[in-house]
């Protein structure tokens, strides 16, 4: 057994994966208090309001932190708040976030400059997120596609963190951290933070501690923001094979561990 | 020179900035400040580009000494360049050029980059659950309850797993995330972070006072 | 489906299918694909750099004015003196800026935005508040007199000459939180609060819960006045976790409680009116979580702590340590399997819902 | 390794000069004017000075030659143990010094390790091979590398191709890695460092090839492949310390003993502020560590 070919393995894995997508199933997902959480600070925010939605991820990860990024964007526009995207993530992160932004932003028929706006990328994200606290337009002498900032009307009443209500961050990387360490810390900015399942348990405790109002980890945070939102998507959809994989994981552990025991058993019979 | 330049520049700079936390934003220090984070910004960008001129350098050398696998590492440089040449080119002249949507560089980036990356990672789960056969083993205590922990909590974090939870005595998912996650979880990551942050703090500080300049390559 | 989109698609659908087929095993077409890919990441970064840096933050604005950013510029341009091993000693120049600004911000934020919030969280106590009523007066109330028995003319001030005491109060807001204090509900008997006196007067007050109380949780009552136009009220009556303060709590109906006081006017207050406030607070005893919290923080640190040999009390809390670090590490690999699963589960989702569905248009 | 240069004492004194009296004379000057100074960040202040000084202090001690102790991490044993197998099998030593550049403190410490390690390799004569990510990490490596062997007395066995630049992307570094242990079959792996997603890709491979492993990160995500995965595991602040205690380098014993300094702080005052707060005297106190 401890023989088997890994690639068999691999196959498990795969059909596992597949199966859910060809048979889909309805599941129940249930809510965690860190989800109800964001969810309930979003809505705690007047309508209208400016709020940053950042896009800490690389490619890499947009399986999971994608669903979040449209799903707090849906949430946004619904309530008609100003969204201004930007991105620390040198690889991929600007052309994401307006990517996915506009799509999202045309669901609901805003306006670019008016109603959103893609700061896009700057390098040194300690150097960045310092900087903004005087001024966004410092740092951000125009957008990711090279308008001037004041040429764009949103921008007009938005100077530094104080005209911001409200920091939306995806992150799968460390990144969560400075935007607690710097801007919740020192301007008062309230944030809540999706993450990448890796990044999840670590983030407890900025939330036990207030810095983080709430908190998406993984898949399943995205799915149950999604659900609380009421527009379940992609990360709902896949539940069924993160589901399936998780207990073929589960499996698989177990049965190591019963060959593990069943070797460590014989082999102390034979010494006596 | 070599020596002294840099570690007073990193001196006066680091000290600006950590006298600058403790003033109001609207004071010469605090003015000061901002222009060197903005400075940052610039100066830090460059060296993103160092990575790109060492990629096509050794690959380069590669091919010229012929190399093992030469022919591969003509396609790196090719992809440099495809991806970078239009890129760099006015929008003005072409919708090709620049980096808008429609251009060389974002369809690039779409329909290859993005793709790739995201497939990358994702062979991940093939290998971790070819690990947790072969390598996940009670062999201790500590390893016992690292696989408890980790079985129960893969459990819960699925919508099929929560239900098998569920039929179990007592609110299990419950107290996976309050006590589990919020409590032992939680307790541990803090301790964590403060050594962590102590440890960055204290590098920091040695790099500000030039003690610590490993970070120039001297050995 | 347009033509061009398909093509994408099945490209996409190329890419990561070569790059799965490494799995299987080492392949040319897996080779092609990896080494494209590395080109690819670095080429973004010359597009992305060019336009965002050199030309939105240096070139433009120093055109705009701001002739001074050359020095940053330069700074850069520095940077790539190393790929000369003569005078690479002047990239450290460029790098020494870097790293010196960022370990500034770094000292500072590490400090003071970690390390502080997490001490000040973890020095909880043994209860935790659950729900805390709002101040349910305002500033438009009656409150509380006390006389000292002959000053009529206080008692003229603001409410009825006839009682020495009145009280109170129409709750202005009581919509939001738990519990909350019930419309009119607190009052007092109409006996004299004279300070010179030995009467004392009832205080009661009404709050209503919309859960009934969970295993260890229970409530705390304030009793507080204050004077007009003073910003600090003064407790009277305080029950607390570890005592009753004197007030009593009774359960009147369904969800409806009555806490009572006894007040003896003579105990401290000046002569004077006063608002009367009154506040309700949920708490639930924590003893476990808050343990297993402020126990776990404090032998994660003593693991982590090498001035001492781990013998003794300090080598108990450190084997206490490693058992909740395991803990901990368990909950990440959970958390690290799921979130590898979800990555593979994006890459499944693209090649089934708009790979395979593509097939239709082509087929 | 970071070597004393001369005038960096002068930067030490002049840096602490600078923090302990000219920085806090100009805040309070500022505080009499009632002006610019963050008055309400003074908390910080406190804490940077306390940590400063701790810091610098136990620095100059060590340098001093003050014998500073460090307890002896269990892992380290370990390693000396492996690599004695490897020779007793004579196959070689793999070390991977993690994936990061030379300005990741980790990889510092790793490579600090290294110097260890590669001095008993060369005292037993064991094959030794150090795969690297980047250039810098490279040159920082052989020069730890040659200089053991020269301690050890065995210069002419030092080879310079022990240490060597694999491949610059992630992937495809670990992929070479992970042929390597396949077709070689060393003995004993050891990795110190700053590991990522490829933690578990290195350690289920060196653990199919039947390698004694032992492994030390700081990153708490990647550390639970490598306890399952390794025979030994040293965990976040233990790679520093590990490399501290091994290469006694004055510079990270004096970081360490600052910040074990401030530890006991951090640890007394969560046990007062729980303790007050417990009986309902705490708000003060709590109020002392509000970060604005």
């Amino acid at each position: 057994m401890e023989q088997m070919d890994r690639r068999w393995i691999y196959l498990m894995v795969a059909i596992a994966v597949i199966i859910p997508f060809i048979v889909p199933a309805e599941l129940p997902i249930s809510i965690t208090p860190e989800a109800q959480a964001v969810f309930d600070s979003v809505e705690a925010i007047p309508d209208g309001s400016n709020v940053f939605v950042v896009f800490d991820y690389y490619p890499s990860t947009i399986a999971e932190c994608e669903p979040m990024t449209t799903t707090a964007l849906r949430h946004f526009f619904r309530k008609n708040c100003n969204v201004i995207t930007l991105s620390n993530i040198p690889l991929g992160g600007p052309s994401m976030a307006e990517t996915v932004t506009r799509r999202v932003a045309e669901e609901y028929g805003k306006v670019y400059g008016e109603d959103y706006v893609n700061l896009g990328y700057k390098y040194g994200y300690v150097a960045v997120m310092t900087g903004m606290g005087s001024s966004i337009e410092s740092i951000f002498p125009t957008d990711n596609s090279g308008t001037p900032l004041s040429e764009l009307p949103l921008m007009d009443s938005v100077k530094n963190y104080d005209d911001i209500a409200f920091i939306f961050e995806v992150a799968d990387n460390a990144t969560a951290d400075y935007w607690v360490s710097i801007v919740n810390a020192q301007y008062g900015v309230p944030m809540i933070c999706g993450t990448t399942a890796v990044g999840a348990p670590k983030y407890y405790a900025f939330v036990a501690s207030g810095q983080f109002l709430g908190l998406l980890g993984g898949m399943k945070g995205a799915a149950e923001y999604e659900q609380l939102v009421g527009m379940p998507d992609e990360a709902v959809r896949g539940m069924g094979a993160q589901s399936l994989v998780h207990l073929l994981i589960i499996a698989l552990v177990a049965l190591g561990n019963i060959g593990y025991f069943i070797i460590r058993y014989k082999q102390r019979r034979e010494r006596i | 020179m070599r020596t002294t330049v840099p570690v007073a520049i990193a001196f006066l700079s680091g000290l600006l900035l950590v006298t600058a936390f403790f003033f109001r934003a609207d004071t010469f220090v605090g003015g000061l400040s901002q222009e060197l984070t903005v400075w940052l910004t610039i100066v830090g960008g460059f060296t993103l580009l160092l990575g790109v001129v060492s990629i096509v350098r050794v690959n380069w050398t590669a091919i010229q000494r012929r190399k093992e696998g030469w022919g591969y590492k003509i396609l790196t440089i090719l992809a440099v360049f495809a991806m970078a040449i239009p890129s760099v080119l006015s929008p003005d002249w072409s919708p090709l050029f620049g980096r808008a949507e429609g251009s060389v560089y974002d369809w690039l980036f779409q329909n290859l980059q993005m793709p790739m990356m995201a497939t990358m990672f994702a062979t991940l789960a093939f290998y971790i659950a070819s690990a947790a056969y072969r390598a996940f083993r009670a062999r201790s205590a500590e390893a016992t309850i690292l696989l408890i922990t980790a079985t129960l909590v893969m459990l819960w974090r699925v919508p099929m797993g929560e239900y098998i939870l569920d039929q179990l005595p007592g609110d299990i998912p419950a107290f996976l995330n309050t006590y589990v996650m919020g409590g032992f979880n939680m307790a541990v990551q803090r301790g964590i972070i403060i050594g962590a942050a102590l440890g960055a703090a204290s590098m920091s500080l040695r790099i500000i006072l030039g003690i610590e300049r490993t970070y120039m390559g001297k050995g | 489906m347009s033509g061009v989109e398909i093509f994408q698609i099945w490209l996409m659908a190329f890419v990561t299918l070569a790059l799965f087929s490494f799995m299987y095993k080492d392949n040319p077409i897996y080779k092609v694909a990896e080494h494209i890919f590395a080109g690819l990441t670095a080429g973004y970064q010359v597009g992305l750099v060019w336009d965002t840096v050199v030309l939105q933050q240096l070139w433009n604005p120093m055109l705009g004015g701001k002739w001074w950013l050359f020095v940053p510029g330069i700074l850069g341009l520095l940077m790539f003196a190393r790929f000369w091993q003569k005078w690479s000693w002047v990239s450290r120049v460029s790098l020494a800026f870097v790293m010196g600004v960022t370990s500034g911000i770094f000292i500072t934020s590490q400090l003071h935005g970690l390390v502080l919030p997490q001490m000040q969280d973890t020095m909880v106590g043994i209860s935790e508040k659950v729900g805390e009523s709002e101040d349910p007066f305002g500033s438009n109330i009656n409150g509380l007199l006390i006389t000292d028995g002959e000053a009529s003319d206080d008692v003229a001030l603001a409410y009825d000459d006839t009682a020495s005491v009145a009280v109170i109060a129409e709750p202005s807001v009581a919509e939001t939180g738990y519990p909350q204090v019930l419309a009119g509900s607190t009052s007092s008997t109409g006996e004299s609060v004279n300070r010179n006196g030995d009467a004392s007067v009832l205080l009661q007050a009404e709050f209503a819960d919309t859960a009934v109380l969970g295993f260890g949780e229970f409530y705390t009552i304030e009793f507080e006045i204050r004077e007009s136009g003073e910003a600090q009220a003064r407790s009277i009556a305080q029950s607390t976790v570890w005592s009753s303060g004197g007030i009593s709590l009774t359960e009147t109906g369904s969800g409806t409680f009555l806490a009572e006081y006894n007040y003896d006017p003579g105990d401290a207050q000046e002569v004077g009116s006063y608002d009367l406030q009154f506040t309700v607070e949920r708490r639930s005893i924590m003893f476990l979580l808050t343990a297993i919290v402020i126990i776990g923080v404090i032998a994660t640190l003593i693991y982590f702590y090498f001035s001492k040999p781990h013998t003794g009390a300090l080598g108990v809390t450190a084997k206490v340590g490693i058992w909740f670090i395991m803990i901990s590490f368990g909950a990440h690999f959970g958390y690290t399997v799921m979130g590898r699963v979800s990555l593979l589960i994006g890459r499944v989702q693209f090649l089934v819902e708009e790979w395979i569905a593509s097939f239709s248009h082509i087929f | 390794m970071t070597k004393p240069v001369p005038n960096s004492s002068r930067f030490v004194s002049l840096g602490l000069f600078t923090l302990l009296v000219s920085v806090p004379q100009t805040l309070l000057a500022q505080v009499a004017e009632g002006s610019a100074f963050r008055v309400d960040r003074i908390n910080a202040l406190v804490l940077v000075l306390v940590f400063s000084t701790a810091v610098l202090l136990y620095t100059k001690w060590a340098k001093a030659g003050k014998p500073l102790y460090l307890r002896k991490i269990p892992g380290l044993d370990a390693v000396e143990e492996a690599v004695g197998r490897a020779t007793e099998m004579g196959r070689p030593v793999l070390f991977v010094p993690g994936i990061a550049e030379l300005d990741e403190i980790e990889t510092i410490a790793g490579i600090s390790i290294l110097g260890r390690v590669a001095k008993i390799v060369a005292q037993y004569d064991t094959p030794l091979t150090v795969p690297v990510r980047y250039p810098l990490v490279l040159a920082a490596g052989q020069e730890v590398v040659e200089q053991a062997y020269i301690e050890a007395g065995k210069r002419d066995s030092y080879d310079k191709d022990t240490v060597k630049y694999v491949a610059g992307e992630q992937f495809a570094f670990t992929a070479n890695v992970n042929g390597y242990m396949m077709r070689e079959r060393p003995a004993t792996n050891i990795y110190m460092g700053a590991f990522f997603a490829e933690s578990l890709l290195l350690a289920e491979t060196g653990n199919a090839a039947g390698s004694i492993q032992i492994a030390g990160t700081a990153r708490p995500e990647q550390l639970p492949f490598f306890i399952a995965a390794c025979d030994y595991t040293l965990m976040g602040e233990e790679l520093y310390a590990a490399s501290a205690y091994l290469s006694h380098e004055p510079i990270m014993t004096g970081g360490l003993k600052g910040q074990d300094f401030v530890k006991v702080l951090i640890v007394l005052c969560i046990i007062i502020g729980a303790a007050l707060v417990s009986f309902g005297y705490g708000e003060w106190f709590i109020n002392l560590f509000e970060a604005v």
